[in-house]
């Protein structure tokens, strides 16, 4: 019962988060309402026994994807000009059908698998101490694939992010 | 000598690493790179000394390691301590040693000092590996390392025409002799099947192979001819006189102590191959050399070059000593002749230090006042290279060689020419001191001449005392020498030296060299009070016979009018075939390539090009209608994504139900 | 193991017996969140009254003396001023997120203490991932301080809020990073087992803390920078730097507001406190076996308060940094030196297996010598690359 | 009671239906990098859900899967939002319709 109303706290939380964050006019705000999303997800991500992930995901996407979201809004000036109420009819039609006819399929899929109506196991726990054997052990080539993939991501995001000589600018 | 053979690779390599590490000096770190050099000669000396000492109680040790593989045959190398290599190592060693330390103040004026050491240090490694090589192979690699040293160094000064000169002369001459060698080297591998010298019994100078070999005279006569290259013997002399443009130090530690000597040592380390009839014709040659240098000798005026004739004249009485006594006897004058010649070559650069880079000798003159150390220690090198009796050590081993002609079953005529060469060597070595050290001084520069600094000068001691001493350990009472490098032992019998063998062949090669002492002395101890310009008394009392003997019995214009007319001659046919035939020919192919390429082009215009343009077109219109579906608007992409996915997931679901 | 040792455990134990069973573990739960919300929030004010009296000391003068004895009573005096000042918003202010920052930011900042050990048996909860739980909702400060800046539309709150993330996120990777070493050496991210790790004695009696090991030393030096930058105090107070952008992302908040920002600043700062306590100076242990007796909640406060006290007087010394340096020496220097040391701790680690005599020393000294080694070099290149000092021309 | 697995897929397929009406509707690239990440995570979600009910949750799978996607979603997010500031600084707009040329 607990369980239950947990969840259903952490799911709303988590959807009212997403669908603020998708609808809201104010950049700033979909991006702090997007953070809420994340937010509740961690809180499901704990109430499925998951501590570990549900702790990388507070770490990494409230504490920085979040705000690189936050940044971006304001470098780019998203939360000052809003040129002709961003959320026109003509972009509402075109996606919102396709999100709903994708939503519906995959709700239809859930619910033509009886199987899926099951319990948890029980007495499920990932000590840190396992996935961290696990991380050096069978994994230890992902994740230093991943290091490396980090670190390309973080050198290419910075080159990228440069600003550029102004010579090459052509209207400045 | 286990212990010793383990290292003997050293030897060699610290002048190599030190010429190496000269070699990327920059050019103002002078006492760096000649304290390098020094440094690795001292530890190849030290190193040598410990190698002969080892070698005084014990045989001949070899170590031998692979080279390479190809097929199944494998190709070794390895080194070999002996008794003939230690000797020589030792000799080497020291007279680097000491050449170096004259170097240090002959050469320090020199803006090139440290490539000149670096030099120095490559020769030095090239001549030690070739003494402790165990291979003829890795013989040949020194071998001819040591041949390019010797023409970095005479051309060192190469902004002399002649230096360059020189030096190219030098490498293409002792090139002829290099090819005899390396046939012959290749014809001993086809029928020996290895280079080794000693290699437990399978060595190709052990009884098991160097016995049974066929036309083992043709081989012995073609390695023999890079000895002859090498050691400036007839008719390759003609290099080692022009060799003299290097430095001084130069001409004394290649031209005159080591480097020439190397040729001499082939023959000693290849001894079990020489065939009776290659001895004979070994003995020959050298005979033929020491009596033609020593006449061309009488008749030079350049200090230097007198040396130089000097030089090639005891390398053929080394040759015949080999050719008709054996290995101790040439390698005994060998040893002796090192010294000496070094002391006089340094001597002779002391002298030309002394008096501003003057080389003739008629402008000398009166020296002995000016340059007393010089005078005293080059008198020493006089006598003993003339063989003054008893106590010089020239005496003793061209005594030990003319005995062994005497009584070499071949022919009487190489003993009188041998003779001969004595006489004419006391002769010229009298006429060269009393022009310059005796009578009065002949120019403004020779009155002016200064000694030496002392680096110059104990060099000159160390050898004046190493010239005297050297004689006494193979004299007829006491041929420790000779049995040493025979592995026996000597003893010490005084009545040797009175048998009747010895002493008549002694007591008249002593009066010849008296005779050509005193008839010299005679002649320019009078000479050298007169003016430069005046020609030579022989020349007034023979003209045509002089003017022949001054210019080297027109050798070199008889080489320039033969072998070098010829090569040009050829070399030009060579031009004009290329130029014309050859040219002629590729010109035709040129043509009948543009004449198809003119066809290409017209066909490729015609008909390929209409094709492809047809072709293209279709594609790009082809392009121009799918580029419609990317139009480069993700979300329109991420669209499609989107109706596909609930496509496929209709269709996977409908085929499950 | 005195009785006064676990007393507040025991207190605890008794609380909670007076209720059923079934509800047991969520009062002892509640009590233990009342506790340290108490004695921290006391704490709080303590430190800010410490703060202002050591200041003052520091700079010759009294500080705070007036209301009651020794000024005791100021703290008190303080709230008073606070909670009944007008609480003024912005006009132009997007009221729902200027009212959320405050609370955004000092809610997480309790959570932080619940996973840090404060005596033998004294932790609100024992999580397997306890590091990652105290970074996790740390993290949260720096969207609270995005949105106070940002709602408070404002220029000088919105450079500060954005100099304060700069700050932060610049200095959460040092910070991190030189906790890395502890775990790896502990082999947990459970920080009882961190502590347990450090309660052994050596040499006759000393405690083997980490901070007595070199990379150790060195993380907590590094440990201490960063969060002296994290927690926005000076010499890193760029953010509500008064002299330059009147007081940043503060600008905007009065009354009880500014309280709570206030407060979560504080509370902040305890925590990363004391998990340096926890993870470098042995947690609660004693630092001489003979001193055992002592209780273990004494020696956490008393390091505790050590540092504190470092904090203040690093405040009353150094001189605030520009930006530029602020960024330079993170990326620059603190980045580079904590993974060097990660590789201090592995050599640390590896030489563990080293058996010979006098290895203690020598196996101290090597890591040591590899620590300091990249420090030095790394300050030369820091001091290469950053811009020369200003030249004044006119003041000459 | 507790939640049985499909709620938790409910849950997952509305997030993913939004994430991706968002990406679709929006016309500002932030968000619809927001809206891409909503999607990742729904992933993320199926998967800690299908591991918490696998037949075999002391395997780790999912979760490794997770921490792996969670790392990937960081560099990418990173990556895509420095794309953003890019093409802003280029066109000073940050509308996606109107990236649709290859020149800068």
């Amino acid at each position: 019962m607990l369980n239950e109303i947990a969840f259903l706290l952490c799911a709303a939380l988590t959807l009212a988060g997403a669908v603020a964050a998708m609808m809201l006019r104010n950049l700033v705000h979909c991006a702090l309402c997007a953070a809420g999303a994340f937010a509740g997800l961690a809180a499901i991500y704990l109430q499925l026994d998951a501590e570990f992930v549900g702790f990388a995901q507070l770490l990494i996407y409230v504490g920085a994807i979040a705000i690189l979201i936050v940044f971006t809004v304001l470098l780019t000036r998203g939360a000052e000009i809003q040129p002709g109420a961003a959320s026109s009819a003509s972009s509402w039609w075109k996606g919102v059908p396709v999100g709903a006819l994708v939503l519906a399929c995959l709700i239809w899929s859930i619910m033509a698998s009886p199987s899926l109506v099951r319990l948890p196991s029980p007495n499920v726990h990932a000590p840190v101490k396992q996935i961290g054997e696990q991380l050096m052990n069978q994994f230890v080539m992902p994740l230093e694939t991943i290091g490396l993939l980090l670190t390309a991501a973080l050198l290419g995001a910075v080159v990228i992010g440069l600003r550029e000589p102004r010579t090459s600018e052509p209207n400045s | 000598m286990e212990s010793i053979i383990q290292y003997l690779w050293l030897i060699p390599t610290a002048p190599l690493l030190a010429a190496g590490a000269g070699a990327l000096l920059p050019r103002r770190r002078r006492r760096l790179s000649a304290g390098l050099a020094i440094g690795a000669i001292s530890i190849s000396f030290l190193l040598s000394c410990a190698a002969f000492w080892a070698t005084l109680h014990s045989g001949r040790a070899t170590s031998n390691f692979r080279w390479f593989d190809f097929g199944t045959t494998s190709v070794q190398m390895g080194w070999v301590l002996d008794p003939l290599g230690a000797i020589m190592a030792v000799m080497v060693a020291l007279v680097s040693l000491l050449i170096f330390i004259y170097s240090l103040g002959y050469m320090a004026k020199d803006e090139n000092f440290t490539r000149f050491f670096c030099f120095l240090a490559l020769f030095a490694a090239a001549m030690l590996g070739l003494v402790i090589a165990n291979s003829l192979l890795l013989f040949f690699m020194c071998w001819e390392l040591v041949g390019l040293a010797s023409y970095l160094l005479i051309g060192f000064w190469f902004q002399k025409p002649s230096a360059a000169a020189a030096a190219k002369k030098a490498f293409i001459v002792t090139r002829i002799g290099d090819l005899g060698f390396l046939v012959g080297m290749l014809w001993l591998y086809a029928k020996a099947g290895t280079h080794l010298f000693y290699d437990h019994g399978q060595g190709c100078l052990e009884p098991a192979a160097a016995g049974g070999l066929v036309a083992s005279t043709a081989i012995a006569l073609l390695i023999f001819c890079g000895a002859v290259g090498k050691s400036g013997q007839i008719p390759l002399h003609v290099w080692l006189p022009d060799a003299m443009e290097g430095p001084t130090p130069v001409s004394a530690l290649i031209h005159a102590a080591t480097m020439v000597a190397a040729g001499v040592f082939l023959i000693a380390r290849v001894y079990p191959l020489m065939t009776p009839g290659a001895l004979q014709v070994v003995t020959w040659v050298g005979a033929l050399t020491a009596v033609f240098a020593a006449s061309i000798a009488v008749a030079q005026s350049d200090i230097k070059r007198i040396l130089a004739y000097s030089t090639v004249s005891q390398l053929g009485y080394m040759m015949m000593g080999l050719g008709a006594g054996g290995v101790a006897v040439g390698m005994f004058h060998l040893t002796t002749h090192a010294f000496f010649k070094a002391l006089l070559f340094l001597g002779a650069g002391s002298v030309i230090h002394g008096c501003h880079e003057e080389q003739d000798i008629r402008k000398m003159g009166g020296l002995r006042l000016r340059l007393p150390v010089t005078f005293a220690t080059y008198a020493v090198g006089m006598m003993a290279l003339s063989g003054v009796p008893l106590f010089f050590s020239g005496f003793w081993s061209k005594d030990a060689i003319l005995d062994a002609l005497h009584h070499w079953r071949g022919s009487q005529v190489p003993f009188y020419l041998g003779l001969l060469g004595a006489f004419l060597t006391a002769f010229y070595m009298t006429r060269q001191v009393c022009r310059v050290f005796l009578g009065k001084p002949m120019t403004v520069e020779a009155e002016h001449a200064h000694e030496s600094p002392p680096v110059m000068t104990v060099p000159l001691l160390i050898l004046a005392a190493l010239a005297v001493m050297v004689g006494f350990f193979g004299t007829p009472a006491w041929p420790w020498f000779q049995a040493y490098l025979d592995g026996g032992s000597a003893g010490f019998d005084l009545s040797k030296l009175m048998n009747e063998h010895q002493l008549p062949v002694m007591l008249l090669s002593t009066a010849l060299v008296a005779a050509g002492i005193v008839w010299s002395g005679w002649i320019y101890g009078r000479a050298s009070a007169r003016p430069a310009r005046e020609a030579d008394p022989l020349e007034v009392a023979q003209p045509a016979l002089f003017a022949c003997v001054q210019k080297k019995f027109y050798v070199d214009e008889f080489y320039d009018a033969t072998v070098v007319r010829l090569t040009t001659a050829f070399a030009r046919f060579c031009d004009w075939l290329d130029r014309v035939v050859l040219g002629g020919l590729v010109r035709a192919v040129c043509w009948l390539a543009l004449a198809l390429a003119r066809l290409d082009r017209n066909v490729d215009k015609s008909v390929v090009n209409e094709g492809f343009d047809i072709g293209t077109e279709a594609v790009r219109g082809a392009g121009q209608w799918v580029s419609r579906l990317q139009n480069g608007q993700v979300q329109r992409y991420l669209r499609v994504i989107g109706l596909a996915f609930c496509g496929l997931l209709i269709l996977l679901l409908w085929g499950c139900a | 193991m005195s009785g006064l040792d676990q007393i507040f455990v025991w207190i605890g134990h008794r609380a909670a017996g007076w209720f059923p069973a079934s509800v047991q573990p969520l009062v002892s739960a509640v009590l233990a969140i009342a506790g340290v919300m108490a004695v921290f929030g006391t704490c709080f004010a303590l430190t800010t009254l410490a703060e202002r009296k050591v200041l003052g000391r520091m700079q010759n003068r009294f500080g705070p003396n007036r209301v009651g004895p020794y000024g005791l009573l100021q703290p008190l005096a303080d709230a008073v001023k606070m909670l009944t000042k007008e609480d003024i918003v912005p006009f132009s202010a997007d009221k729902t997120l200027h009212f959320l920052a405050p609370l955004v930011l000092t809610v997480p900042v309790w959570l932080a203490f619940a996973v840090l050990p404060f005596g033998r048996n004294m932790s609100a909860i024992n999580l397997d991932a306890g590091i990652l739980f105290f970074f996790a909702v740390g993290s949260a400060s720096e969207l609270a301080v995005f949105m106070a800046g940002w709602s408070s539309q404002n220029k000088y709150s919105l450079v500060g809020a954005m100099r304060a993330i700069a700050q932060m996120i610049s200095y959460e990777v040092p910070l991190v990073l030189s906790v890395v070493p502890v775990l790896m050496l502990a082999g947990s991210l459970e920080l009882n087992d961190i502590v347990a790790a450090q309660g052994t004695y050596t040499f006759g009696g000393l405690a083997r803390w980490n901070v007595f090991t070199p990379w150790g030393l060195a993380g907590l030096i590094l440990f201490l920078i960063a969060a002296t930058a994290e927690s926005n105090r000076s010499p890193f107070d760029l953010p509500e730097g008064e002299s330059e952008i009147i007081a940043g992302f503060l600008t905007e908040y009065s009354g009880f507001k500014y309280a709570l920002f206030f407060l979560g600043e504080y509370l902040g700062l305890f925590a990363v406190t004391g998990l340096a306590v926890t993870l470098f100076l042995g947690g609660w242990h004693a630092p001489f076996q003979w001193l055992e007796w002592v209780p273990s909640w004494f020696w956490f406060a008393a390091k505790f308060g050590a540092l504190i006290f470092l904090f203040i007087w690093v405040r009353a010394t150094l001189p605030r940094l520009r930006l530029d340096q602020l960024l330079n020496f993170s990326w620059r220097f603190l980045v580079p030196l904590s993974l060097i040391n990660l590789l201090v701790a592995a050599a640390w680690y590896w030489t563990g297996a080293w058996k010979f005599p006098v290895v203690a020393p020598i196996r101290w000294l090597l890591c040591a010598a590899l620590i300091a080694l990249p420090y030095h070099w790394l300050g030369r290149a820091l001091r290469g690359a950053m811009p020369p000092p200003r030249k004044y021309i006119y003041a000459e | 009671m507790t939640p049985s697995l499909n709620q938790y897929l409910v849950l997952s397929a509305l997030l993913f239906g939004i994430g991706l009406a968002g990406a679709l509707a929006r016309r500002n690239a932030v968000l619809v990098l927001i809206g891409l990440e909503l999607m990742l995570n729904a992933a993320n979600l199926n998967f800690i859900a299908f591991w918490r009910f696998g037949p075999h949750p002391e395997k780790l799978m999912g979760l490794m899967f997770v921490l792996f996607s969670i790392a990937i979603a960081a560099g990418e997010a990173a990556l895509g939002l420095a794309l953003v500031i890019a093409i802003y600084r280029h066109r000073r707009t940050a509308q996606v319709d109107r990236f649709d040329s290859l020149k800068g």
